[in-house]
Order: C-alpha cells, then structure tokens, then sequence
C-alpha cells in the first residue's frame, strides 16, 4: 500500500446487533466523511428480523469517486460476539480490528497479520450512564469518537450533526457530543493516532447530495403529479411509499383547507393497491405503487389488464434477493424477466432502470408522463441496494415550465367537434389511441373498458380480425414506445473497443470503476447502460458494432441478456455475461475477475 | 339474450327532471339467458337513475367477471364502465373513487365474484366505507362458468351436475354488518317495487351502501329433486351431457307487502320464503339488525328490505381528508411543489 | 374439384345459437362420421355466454386423416338468423347451404355460384311437436336428418348413437329416430340425393377413439394417482377437474366402505387452488389443479414457493386467447413465456406439451411421476382447441406393471440408518435432494420448508455461500430435468432437408399436413416436435443442424421461439416464425402460405 | 432475540406419558424481540403438546409470513414445519390435511397475515371446517414490515409513525362466528393459565379451531401519548428517524379469575381491559357467543376464554368422505384402475 493509497481510500465495517441503535451512530460516521468533502458510500447490510441479529454497515471512503461496494476491510468495527470470529476473518491484511475490551478477546481471535485496538466501550458506558438504554445507546456514539481520533474526522463535523440531527430537542446534543469525546479522549489517551489510513478534508463533493433511491422515488411521485399511492408494505419497498407520504405531507396540504392534494391507501395486499392504482388511473388521476418481487408476482393478473385495457399504470419494483421470499434483505436484479412478460397471454411491458437516487426522482416523474402517453404499464426496476442505502448523487433540479404530459385525452370541447368517439381508433397511427375520463361529456366520450376483446369502439368481440388488428396496434404502440423511453446513457464512444460493456441499474458502480481497472491495464472498453426496456435504435447498434458483448448484471439467469436477444435478434454467441447474485451488490473486482476469466 | 329495452320508442316517451327519457340510461342489448334476475336488477337500475334524475355520465359503473358483473354494459350506456378482472371490483373502484369523489360508484358483482375469489376486497372495501353502490347479484352459483355451486349456495342445495353442497352458506348482509357496514340492504330481483326505492337509498348514502338481491339463475339453478322441472327435456339434456340447451324461461316477479313473507316459486319448481321488513322495522340498530338477519336464517327466510344504515357517516374521503377538488382535476400548479423546494430539499441532504 | 375429392372430403359448418341444444346434435354427427370409419374432426367456436348468442361448429371430414382445422365450408347448416349474412358469405363456391325455409331467403342472401338447400325444420317442428321445448330441440335432429340423406350418413349408425346415447331412457330413443327420419323424408322427397360432396364408409379409423384432451387429461390423473384435486372453475379448463371427479367417483370408491380414495375441493380462487396443491404434495399426496392464463397469473407467487422450496406440483394450463381476459372461448398458445419464468427472482419451470389426447393421459400421468422425482412444479400446457373439442386419438394403454415414481423420499428404515438428514444436501451430484413426508419418525427426518433461502440442513440462513450453492444446485437439477422430460418426436430423419420446422401441441395437425402440402411441392421439411421444456440435446442438435429453422405457434410474440433461442444459445437470424394468434387453431394452409412468404 | 428455552437441562427432567420431557417440544432459539408476545404464545405450545403427550412427529405447522409466522421454527422442532408465503397459510394446510388427516395441524398467522391479505383464505378455511389449530398472534400491526397497522389494529390508535388508524378493527373471532366457526376463542399472551388449556381444546376439537390471541409487539406498538413511553431514549430514536433502536422488554404476562376483568398495562404505559368469561359461560349458543362479543366490543373490551365451540361438529374430510386411510399412503393398487378397465374405457369413445 502506498501512503496515497491510505488516504481517503479504505473501507470501514461495522459489525453490530439489529435493534441497539446503530445503523444512526453509523450513518453517523458516512455522514462526517462526506461533509468532509470526501466520496463515502454507506451500504447497510441488516437480517430479515427486527431485534437480535448480526447486521453489518460498511462504509466505503474513495477519493477517487468510486460509488460501488468494495470487499475486503480496513477498519472493522466489532462489536457483536456473535459474528466475531467470522468479522475477524474479513479484514485485509495490515488492517485494523477495533473491539469492545470491557472483556478480553479469546486466544482464537487474535491473528498476527492485523491490528487490534480495545476500547472498553461497555464498561465506559456502564461508568457514564445510568440508563441500560442509554447504556446501549451510547455505546455507538463512542466508538464513532474512537474512530474520530484514529481516523481524523473533524470534531465539529460531528458536532454540527447532532445539532442538525436535534434541533428542537437541544438537550440530546451534550450528551451525543459527550459519547464522541469519550471515544476519541480514549484513544488520546492509549493508542498512537490518527492512522495510516485517515480521512483528510478534501473539496469533491460539490453541490451533490447524500439520499436513498426510496426517497428520491417518492419526491420524484410527488413532483410528477401523483395524487394517489396505493400499497402493500414490504421491504425494501415500503420506504418509497413513506416518502412520499412525508412529502405530499409537505407539500401538497392545501393550507386554507387543510385537506390531501393526495390520497394513500395502504391496501390488503398487492392485488389491490395495483387495482386501486389502475382504477384511478382509469378515472384521470395519476397514480402509483410500490412493491417488491413477491408483490409484483401478485399483481400479474392485474398488469395483463392494464396492458390490454391500456390503462396508464407505474409500478415501483424495489428488487430484492428471490426467488419467493429468498433473501429479503438482501439486493438482486431479478425480476427483469417477470417484469417484462408480466401476465398469461402476449404482454409486453415498458420497464424504467434507475442508477442513481437522480434518476429514482427524474425517472419516477417522467414514467408517470410516460405511463400515460402511453397508456400503459410502466415498471421501474430500482433494487435494495439503490432504494435503501444512502447514495452521493447529483442534486436534483426541476424546471418550473414543464408541464404533465397528460397524453391523448379528449376533453369535452374536444367531444363536441367530433362525430363518434373511437376508443381504440388508432387516429395518429402510432399505436396510441384516444381516451376520455369519466364524467366528461353527457353525452359523448363514455366507453366500456374491460379486459376482453373489443373493436376500435370499446364493443365487445369475439370476431377474429377485430382481436388481429387490436393486438397488432399495441405491437405498433410497442413500437412507439422504443422512440420515447429513457435513452441509454453511452461511454467512450470515440475510441471503439471491440468489446462492449452493458449495464443497468445499481452495476452502473462497479462497472465505471472496473472500466478505470481494464483501462489502467490498456484494456479499452466500450458501454452502454440500458435506462428502458423496450431498447430503443442505440442499443441496437451498439450491439451490432461491437464484436463482443459483455452483459453485467445481478442475477442467476443472466434475464437481461435474454431480453437482448429475444427483442434485438442478436446473436447469443457474441453475447457474454458477467453475474452476481449472492445478494450482495457486485464489485469492481468481481467485474474484473470474471472478465479476465471470459 | 333478452331484450331489456323494446325497440321502438314513442317520441312522447315520459322525460325526469333532467329532460331525459328512460332510454338515456339504457343500455346494450342484454346477452344473458332470457329470464336470468340480472336482467331485472339492470332494469332497476335504469329505472331508479331515471327517477332520479341523475346525470348518467356522472355515473360510474365497475364490477369483476361473471355474468352479472357483464350487466354494467346492459344499463346506463353514457357512463363509463369498467368489467375487471374477477373479484377485484372493489380496488377498482377504490383507486377510481380516490381520483374524482364527485362522481357515482355502481359497483356491480356475483356472488361467485364477492364471496369467493372476491372476499378480501370485499371485507376491506366494506372497511374503508367507500362511498358507492355495491350490488351482489346472488345467484348461489357460478352462472358463467357453467352453474357451479358458490360460497352463498344454501347447504344441502344441488348444483346442475347433481352435487350437494356440503358448506355453510355466507350470508354477505351478515357479515357485511359485522364488518361494520353502514348501510345494508337485500332484496329479490323480481321486487321491483321494494329493489328501486333501496336503489335510490344506496345511492344517497354516502358511504359504502351494499344490496345483496337473490337473483335466479334460471339456467343452473335447477333443483333436480322438484318434480316439475324433471321432465322429457330435462331428461334429454341430461342424457346429451352437455350444458347446451337452455328453455326459455320468463322472469320471476315477486310483488308482497312489507311486514308479509311470501313464498316464491323458482323456475325448476323449488320454492324460497322471502320476509320483508316491517315499516316500522327500525333500520339504525346495528345489534337487532344482526339477530334478525340470524333468526331469518334459523326460520328459513330471506329477509328483505333495509337492514341496517348508519346515515351520518363518515366515508373514505372524509377519513383520509381529500380535497374538495377531485384530484384527477389537479394540475401542476398545485401539485408540484417547484424548483425552489427542490434546492432547498438538496439543501437538507448535504 | 375432382370426384374423389368430394368423398369424404369436405368441411360442414353448423352455425346455430348457443343455448339451443345444438352442440350435442352437431357432434352426432361427427361422431356418425367417425363410426363410418372415416376421419373427423370438429371444432366448436361457441361465444363467452350462456345462451343466444351465435355459436358455429365445423366438422372436417377428410378421407387422408387430417385432423387439423381447414378453412372453407363445404356444407353450411345454416339455423342463426343473427349470423346468415356471413355465414353466407363463408360457402366456397359451388358448396351448399342447408337453411330453415319457414321463411324465404332475403334477396341479399342469394349468391350465383353456391347451392341452396331450403328445409321447413321450425315449420317442421311445429307441426310434429307441440311443447316449444321439444321443437326448439328436435330442430336439431331433423336437420341431421336432412344431411343423413344429403350426404349418405348410414341411418343404422344414427339410430345405434341414440340408443346408446339414451341406454337407460329408451322412451327417448323413438322421437330421435323420428326426428332423423322427417329430415331424411323430407330431403328424399324434395331434393337430388345423395349429394356429389358425402360419405363413403371406409376402414381408417382402426382402434382410434374420439375423445377430448381435457377428459384425458382428467382420466390421466386418476390412472397417474392424484388423489388431491384443488381448483377454481375457468373456462376452458374447467372439464379437467370434472373428468377427474367423474372418472374418481367410477373407480376410487372403496367399495367396503363407500368413501371416497381421493379429494376434491373448489377453492375460493386459484392462489387458494395451487396453494392446496403445494400443501398436498409436501405431504407426500400427489395433487394437481387446472386453470387457464387467469389463473396461471395468480398462482406466480406460489409457484416460485414450489420451485424455491422444492415442491412436486402439476399445473395443467389449458391456454384460452390472453392477454387479460382475452377472447376466454377462443385457442391460442401464448402462456409460454409466464409459464416458463413465473414468478420474481430467478425462477424456470419444467413444461409440457401434449398435442393429442393421447398424450394429454400419458403426460398427465407421467408429470405426477416427473413432478415428484424433479420436486419442482410441472406445467402442462394445453390449449382450448385440444382440450375442449373432440379429437381422434389412439387410444389410451396402461402397463400393470407399472409402478408410481415416487422420487426421493426417504422412509423410517432409510431414517433409521442414517446419522443426520439434509433435506437439501446434493447426495447424489444431480441436483435432486432426499425429502420426508411429514409424520415419518419420531426423531429424525422432520425439516422446516421455507421460502427463504436455507442451508443444505433446511435451516435458515442469510449467507451468501449458502444462497449461491442452493442457487447452483437448483439449476444443476434444471440439467438433469432435461434427461427426464417427455423426449421430443422427429420427422423425416433420413432424408435431412436444410429446413426444420419446430412446432408443439395443437399445431401438431396442421403442421403435419402442411408439411404434406410442401412435399407435393416437392419441398421436403425436416421436422421436430416439442414436447417438453427444457429443451433436450436432440433438440439441440435439430437447431444446429438445420440452416433455417421455422417455430410455429399459436401466439403473437413468437414465445417458443424466444425460449428456444434462450436456452440453447442459437443464432436468432436462422429462426423464422410462422405464427397465428386470431384465436381459431391454426390451418395448414397457413402454414404453407406463411411458410412461401418467409 | 430471546431465548425460550434455558442453554442446560438438568437430566431428571420431568417426563410425560409418552416418556419425552418438555425439551422435545422445543424449537430453535427465537429470533423475535426480547419481550415479544408471540414468544410466550410459542411456549404456550411446546408446554400444551408436552402436556397432552402428543408424538411431535405427528404434528404438522404451518404459517405465512410475518414474526408470528416465524414462530413455527421455535417450537416443535420434531415437527416438519412450513412457512409458505403471506396469507396463503389456510390454503397451504387445506392441502396437507386433504393428503394425511391422521396428523394434528398448527396453523400459525398474524393479524396482517390473516386479516389483510389472508381474509379470503381464512373466511374459507373456516368455513370448510378444515380440522386444525389456528392461532392468531395478534398485535395490531404488522411487525415484521416496522409497525404499520394492521386491520385489526384499534380505531383512533396510533403506530409507531404516528399515524392514527382510521378505520373499524376487524374482530376476528366474531367473523369467525358468524361464518360458522365451530370452536371460537380469545386470549392474552401472557395468560399461559388460559391459554394452555384452551389450546388443548382446541387440539382435541374435531374441527376447525380458532384462538386469536392478543400478543402485544414490543417494538412496534407503542402510543406515542403515554407518558411512560416518552422518554429521553424515545426522543433520541425519533430524531434519528430509524427505527433501529428497540430497547429490551420483558413478557408482560396476565393472570386472573375467570368471571373478572384485568387491565393490563403495556410496555408503552397504555392499556387494555381483558375481560375473561365466566366458568357457567355456556360456549355451545353462537347467538348469545356473537352478542357477548358484540356487546364486549361496546364495553371497551376484550372478551377472553373459550368464546363457542360446537363439540360434535363434521370436518373437512367427514363432509367430503375421504377414506380412513390418509390419501397419501394409497399406491398404485388402490389408486389406479389399471389396463383392463382403461381397455373398457377407451370402448366407450368408439
Ligand atoms: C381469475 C379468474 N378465475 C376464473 C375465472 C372464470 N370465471 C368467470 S365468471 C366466474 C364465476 C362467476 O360467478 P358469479 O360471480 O357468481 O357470477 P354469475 O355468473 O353467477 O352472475 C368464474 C369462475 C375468471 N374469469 N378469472
Ligand atoms: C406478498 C407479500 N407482501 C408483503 C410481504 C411483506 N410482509 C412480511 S410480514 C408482513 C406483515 C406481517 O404482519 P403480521 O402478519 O401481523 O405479523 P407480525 O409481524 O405482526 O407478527 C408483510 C406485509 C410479504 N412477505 N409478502
Ligand atoms: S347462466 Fe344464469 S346467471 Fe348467467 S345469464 Fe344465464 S340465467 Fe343469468
Ligand atoms: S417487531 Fe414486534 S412482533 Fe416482531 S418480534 Fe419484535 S416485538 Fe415481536
Ligand atoms: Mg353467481
Ligand atoms: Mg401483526
């Protein structure tokens, strides 16, 4: 390691129990580095309970930028009996095991390649506080103190957080601040500080911003005008609808009256909030859900009709580890194939990839223009790893002249000039036909949806070329839909490597960062990032330009290679894939590994 | 198929309040089986929103799959319609609800469509007091998929292909009043005189209104062990094994003052007691309602008329305080907060 | 036409309204066909009501044993006022249309090139009967009649169908006979008979049977041995389970006891249908249910369970045109892709294809067997056309010798033995694990099924190492459930043409005649059908032993071709696809039209 | 995480009939929150089978997910255990007693579990008569998600986050009876003295036996306006806004004469008021079980014991005949019809 290499550059793990406060004390400690101007990019890795049980917090430092997971620890912060032997385990070589040494470590722990240093955090806990609960409690905070020393993190960074974090509640700040002294007056006191491996202030931060996709999901609903959210609870998508409420909360009160500009209606389960989004689209609200794989299982009946009655609908799908209740704490992107081909018969849905908590806001907005542009389903793939940890990411922006693009309705002026009304009359030839809300004209515009066959005026048919001619227009609309998706975002485009990279989602970390890898060893690569399914013309001709194709992505299956093939007809033999499902987010190291190993 | 509406119109045809005649809330040619109940509850329909003077395209009309939930095509042509999927009427017609509450909700299902694949939604829609019009046309079968038996079939009674039903029958009033439901009502299809006033109830109560109406299935509800309908045909058709020939048949009607029970006479020649409230019944106790319901069904009565309602209620909207303004009628100005919340929402995540 | 052509050649279309006992009069007629020895197939096309609408019913007749779908009305019987003017429309010139001539023909329904055939049957009727019911039934009859002269239907065959037909209510018999008999008259004394178009009596039909898929498919699951049916009605599944009752109640009731050797249950919907299912089999009771594309919908969250917890499960899909509620009465083929991928996460699933009666009992039976050996769910997919109409098929045979494949279950004795039982330790390097039943042993053998990921000792676990080593061991088994599955069926081996046509289930007729079609053309076809996914070597080798591959289905987007391109890796530019989706069984003319289009 | 069974077993343990001591009914360490109702409710079954002496490998449980439904893997671990998918449980049992009805089946559910999503399969499960156990681990709200309510949860109370429930708590154990249930109970967690025997009953009744039991979620159900919980630790967890902090509880546990009321003090300083039925209650009426019910729910409170059981009642498998012999015993002699007849058979489609 170079002295440089210990700079800003290093990973920190926290390994505690769930239920003893500590995920804050960590978010704590991610929170410092990056007010320090430092890139730090927290993943919180918690067990599918709620009190009890091993939970990990790593934070990953770069100077460099790098956003994606990194392996192997610099500094483990243990303080969980349970898991130690095993966190012991994972630290790199020459790295640095800090323990709570109210008890002495057994013999078995004690490995020669690392550094140990004890803090008596239980003990101190037990001399300062009285409280066991603030016992537990502020045993985090210490330890955060202890790393302010070892790792100099600026003191009143820390300070103007918890004041920050208490305002209006000013007495918990002394002794938050307090817990911190404790800590770093500790390791004054018995360890050489700070270490090799240190923080410095730095400026690369700019004007970004440090917020979860869930949250970035659910202001981007409010900014793109929805007014009703239906839902289900289920990790790691319960987070999108709360956000939103706590915004719409906000925002959309109308002070004189003080009633909703919003409707939330925590359903009986998934069928229903997805009924109770299309029933509201249906009737000209904009509205939306938000579940995970097991919810959008449920909701396959539900999005055929959609699809078929073509009624505007978006669906959040924050992924997690399947297949049926699988890891449900941990990340995976595997319900692209489900997504896609969602419900029996020929479906085809539109689906929306973000990367980045800016593009949760930005996407969430435009998929609800876009759902009803189109009329039809839109499902944005988002995953635990974006959805619930905390991401650095550009500041979000919003241009005061947009307008909603509220699609092809006929208002009542509208039905007036015209003779008959066609639902499905296909008038601009793309596909995408008229329709009217409810309630419109009293004599015009009223039309029968429903999930059976019909003709171009809503009649119900059974007739065989009236299905034909229906089921060819939506291929149309599919079509349409190709021009008006989020493009894809290209890289390197000048100097063409004959390999060509193609990512998605949260990939987008660890691919950059495995390119900078290949690039430093004169492997020049191509990429593309897929932002929408269906793949619009750029997609199709970096495909074809490149003579190899490596797609990565986050599941067993290898989904999104399939849907490149069925839906480009490209040659599978170029197409090459680099997978990780292990339900932790994939590295930068295992890009390269598995590339090398090609 | 039977027509609901005859074909011609005289132009001096009777106008409501709003200037239109009946035919305005007509609908498409019935495709049900000639005789089948629905066909007289659509025309209550018709006709109670005619009394009325409603604006039809104020109305909205939902219902799930079935041959009933096919009837919102058969009444009110200038209000939208949506036919779902099965059983899943009532989220339909919540996120419909949520997004204009200015409009009127007909919710219309079978009883296969309510108390079987359906009952969640139903529990919950009765919970979150929606306000709409929820119609069960109830046949105690499954009459789309070809008469068998559903969760309402009486116990002991026989499906079309001779199998007993072994099960406890739901009885959707009851349970409804257990659910705290605040306006509950049952009636027979062939009552007009009793089905279009509780109609016009259900439409003004403003919150979830259910009328539960025994509805005969002409066609699969045939009781093979009455003697009338074990004729020449009927053996014929059993011995064809298919499900193909269906007579024709004319609708029940049932006429019978309140506080009088009346026996009515099914198709296939079994018979059904029908017990109307009193007038002076007392429809605000939710306590009695439920004995009664409860002692009808130890008597071997279907009570009919208003059972319960709670008329001050308190529905979705006002629970979860929604605007006045619909909100499919929101537009950016009020629903997007700006780019100045936007900088200053960056602000607290840096 | 030549004179040959027109014996035993030929498509007679009865159009009639549903409700008016016209079915079962319609198939005394292809079934007279076929007791004549000579090849019939006939289709009903009956609407998503109960009565009054038009309904239509086709029988081909064909000498060379197709049994596929041929368009063109040779003979039109004519009883539907609501449809006369197409039905007109859809006589092949110099054909015939039988008509009730109570009334007179409307000018506009008169055409040059084809011939009239007017009979009184309502006036008829009128006159024999005198209850309303009587006539409307035995209008149907007569018209029966009137072909049995017209086209030499023997009269003896009629009169033995009714006798049979009415065993037990002879009273009935007579009327029938006389029913005919006034037809028959009636065309003798005024018309030219037997007409150029008739029948011949041959002897092609040997051994056959006329029987309709989904009754095989119910007689499979008794001779298979399920004894656990769970299902939800659904039209056009809906037989299946009430041939397996019917079938039940004849040959599994204890005769000692009078109680039933099986159960039956109509659930509240089908999640509760499959749910059952999956409870009966992990209790070591073979179950099954049927369900069409609505169904298969909802069970997606349960049949991820099965896959993930490794449950033996038979879903049979008798596919109806999708998507949502679609055409409910009408055929296709486009649940492919759900049923291969359903569910979120990483799932697949082994389907099968049946395209005869025939192989609606073997697969049925041997799917119980398969679905218990793999532990994971088998689909089934059927369609409309196979289920519901009567096909010719060979017929059924059953070997005593026979024993149930029960999988790996391991008993007390095997328990005995043992020191400790993984429930998901890989034993025997195939990817399928040993399991018990419920109640086995006091002591040893008991595990917990789940959903969530597990260790190889069934016990809970968030691991990494563990989820990708189950990950792994489950698409091992996926390789070894190519061994198992139903092989496919090749044609015209030796002679290898560079053209391979790949096709399944129901297109199996017009396939086979298309390909006769293009021989006479001298165009010689290579063939393969499917019969299973996944997909086995030799259909490897097919595909990469053929230049262009045709895939023909009955659905839009072409699903079987993606899956085979999917799985096997295959270049997309060689597979072409011939395709019909408008709901009606695809024709060989199609095929050959298509296929000289390509 | 709690652990429900002490690390060292003295070897003279106390046996039971069939010789096991109680540390055979054991399950797993638990991994629910120290303190958690549903902990007790699971030493309530190890303690009633250890009692009753039952072969734990006769015994099947099952549930759906939640942390009540994860309690099957602490108890009974001699038992094959299934933990299916969310409110599937019923369907799931159904299954498994249809394929062996010679096992005792424990279906264990929460109130999300079964009152949300699982409302439709547990109205049929009970009304089928499916013969198990079920138990209802009810906190009001969904745990396992981080507290949200559920629809059990009590009109006006608030959850974790602050919101207040607007909607009627579903009663399940009056759903139940009104849909027919034939055995119907309530109780406290705590209250081992009740609950105990009432799961023996409901072991012993040949049909489908319901116990909600009230199981309070330490973490989770808190109401913010009781002082006690106000605290400092309180504030600080707001403030940080992660639900990450759950200071350890004791089991609150209840213990009181039948024919007297308790108020029960909960771990946030809020209360409940159980009010367990007499010792002359008579279970065997459901009008006056549904009225006391009704009339309880009116008091402010919680009726407790056995509620209504209908001793001689037909289960499942009596009212579809399934053979004595478990169904998944059978093999190919009894089950398939073989050549010959198939021969006969195929003569019939001739
Ligand atoms: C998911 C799903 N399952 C099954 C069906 C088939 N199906 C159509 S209607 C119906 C039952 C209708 O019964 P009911 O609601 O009582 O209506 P009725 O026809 O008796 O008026 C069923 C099972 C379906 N359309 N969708
Ligand atoms: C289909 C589906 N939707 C949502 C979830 C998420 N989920 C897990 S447990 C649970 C609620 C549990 O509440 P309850 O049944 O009351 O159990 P408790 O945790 O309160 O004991 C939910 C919504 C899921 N696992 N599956
Ligand atoms: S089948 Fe029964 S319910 Fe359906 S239309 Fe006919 S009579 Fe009515
Ligand atoms: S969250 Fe509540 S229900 Fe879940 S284990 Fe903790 S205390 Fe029990
Ligand atoms: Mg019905
Ligand atoms: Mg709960």
């Amino acid at each position: 390691m170079s002295v440089n290499n210990l700079i800003n550059n290093f990973v920190v793990r926290f390994a505690n129990v769930n239920g003893t406060g500590s995920a804050s004390a960590n978010y704590l400690f991610a929170k410092a580095v990056f007010r320090m101007g430092i890139f730090a990019t927290p993943k919180n890795i918690f067990p599918s309970n709620i009190q009890g049980l091993p939970t990990w917090y790593d934070v990953r430092v770069s100077e460099k930028g790098y956003l994606g997971r990194r392996e192997g620890v610099d500094m483990m912060v243990s303080v969980n009996p349970q898991s130690m032997a095993n966190d012991i385990k994972s630290v790199k070589t020459g790295g640095y095991f800090l323990y709570d040494s109210t008890k002495d470590l057994p013999e078995a722990y004690i490995r020669e390649d690392i550094n140990y240093i004890g803090v008596p955090l239980m003990e101190m806990c037990i001399r300062e506080y009285s409280d066991p609960r603030q016992r537990q409690l502020f045993k985090n905070i210490i330890y955060i103190g202890a790393l302010a020393a070892l790792m100099n993190i600026e003191f009143d960074v820390l300070e103007q957080l918890f004041k920050e974090q208490f305002a209006g509640k000013e007495k918990l700040i002394a002794p938050n601040v307090k817990a911190v002294q404790l800590g770093m007056d500790y390791i004054k006191a018995n360890y050489a500080y700070p270490l090799p491996i240190r923080l410095e202030r730095r400026n690369l931060i700019g004007d970004k911003i440090l917020i979860d996709g869930n949250s970035a999901c659910g202001l981007g609903a409010v900014y793109g005008g929805a007014t009703v959210a239906a839902w289900y609870p289920i990790t790691p998508s319960t987070s999108v609808v709360e956000a939103y409420a706590e915004y719409a909360k906000k925002y959309r009160v109308d002070p004189k009256t003080g009633k909703n500009n919003f409707a939330i209606v925590q359903a009986e389960d998934e069928l229903a909030a997805i009924g109770m989004v299309i029933g509201a689209n249906w009737n000209g609200a904009r509205s939306f859900t938000a579940t995970s794989g097991p919810g959008v299982s449920l909701m396959n009946e539900f999005l055929g009709l959609a699809y078929f009655a073509e009624i505007p609908t978006l669906l959040i799908d924050v992924q997690r580890s399947g297949p049926s209740t699988g890891m449900p704490t941990r990340t995976q992107q595997s319900d692209i194939t489900l997504a896609a081909y969602a419900s029996h018969g020929d479906t085809k849905h539109v689906l929306v990839f973000p990367s980045t908590p800016k593009e949760c806001f930005d996407l969430t907005a435009d998929s609800l223009d876009l759902a009803e542009h189109l009329q039809t389903p839109i499902i944005m793939l988002t995953d635990l790893d974006l959805g619930m940890n905390d991401h650095i990411s550009d500041p979000f922006v919003w241009d005061d002249n947009r307008k909603y693009n509220r699609g092809k309705v006929l208002h009542a002026e509208d039905l007036e000039k015209m003779s008959r009304f066609g639902r499905y009359l296909d008038v601009d030839k793309d596909g995408v036909t008229y329709r009217t809300y409810p309630g419109t004209h009293p004599t015009k515009g009223s039309f029968f949806t429903r999930g059976t066959s019909r003709d171009e005026y809503a009649v119900y048919t059974e007739d065989s070329g009236a299905y034909v001619q229906n089921m060819e227009r939506l291929q149309l609309k599919w079509n349409t839909a190709k021009k008006l998706v989020p493009a894809p975002i290209l890289y390197q485009e000048k100097n063409k490597s004959k390999i060509g990279f193609v990512f998605f989602g949260t990939t987008l970390f660890a691919a950059e960062e495995s390119m900078d890898m290949l690039a430093e060893n004169n492997i020049a690569i191509d990429a593309i990032r897929l932002r929408a399914f269906p793949f619009n013309h750029q997609v199709e001709e970096f495909i074809s330009s490149h003579e190899t194709i490596v797609v990565i992505e986050q599941n067993r299956d290898a989904q999104m290679r399939s849907l490149l093939i069925n839906e480009l007809n490209c040659n599978p033999s170029k197409i090459k894939s680099i997978l990780n499902y292990d339900g932790m987010p994939i590295t930068a190291d295992m890009i390269v590994h598995q590339f090398n190993n090609l | 198929m039977t027509y609901i509406k005859p074909k011609f119109r005289h132009p001096a045809l009777p106008k409501n309040d709003l200037g239109y005649t009946k035919t305005v809330y007509e609908g498409s040619l019935s495709t049900l089986c000639a005789g089948c109940g629905h066909d007289s509850i659509s025309a209550a329909i018709v006709q109670s929103c005619y009394e009325l003077a409603l604006e039809p395209h104020r109305i909205a009309k939902l219902s799930g799959i079935g041959c009933s939930s096919k009837t919102p095509a058969y009444f009110l042509s200038q209000s939208h319609g949506f036919n779902s999927v099965h059983g899943r009427m009532p989220s339909v017609a919540t996120g419909a609800s949520l997004a204009n509450k200015d409009l009127i909700y007909f919710g219309v299902s079978g009883d296969g469509d309510t108390a079987s694949i359906g009952m969640g939604q139903f529990v919950h829609v009765v919970r979150r007091n929606l306000n709409m019009v929820y119609i069960v046309m109830n046949n105690g079968c499954y009459g789309l998929t070809k008469g068998q038996d559903s969760a309402t079939a009486d116990e002991g009674s026989k499906s079309k292909a001779g199998s007993v039903n072994l099960f406890h029958a739901i009885d959707l009033p009851s349970l409804a009043l257990e659910l705290g439901a605040t306006f509950v009502a049952q009636s027979f299809s062939g009552d007009k005189a009793q089905l279009i006033p509780l109609i016009k109830a259900a439409i003004n109560h403003p919150g979830f209104a259910l009328i539960n109406v025994i509805s005969p299935c002409v066609t699969f509800n045939n009781n093979p062990g009455s003697t009338k309908a074990y004729d020449y045909v009927r053996e014929h058709i059993e011995a064809t094994a298919t499900v193909d020939f269906i007579p024709l048949q004319e609708e029940i009607s049932a006429d019978y003052a309140a506080g009088s029970s009346k026996n009515i006479e099914m198709h296939d020649g079994s018979s059904l007691v029908l017990n109307k409230l009193a007038t002076n019944w007392n429809p605000q106790d939710r306590m009695s309602a439920m004995n009664a319901m409860q002692q009808a069904k130890l008597d071997g009565e279907i009570l009919t008329g208003l059972i319960y309602i709670e008329p001050e209620t308190t529905d979705l909207h006002s629970l979860i305080q929604t605007s006045d303004t619909p909100l499919n009628t929101l537009d950016e100005s009020l629903l997007c907060p700006g780019a100045a919340a936007l900088e200053a929402l960056n602000e607290e995540f840096r």
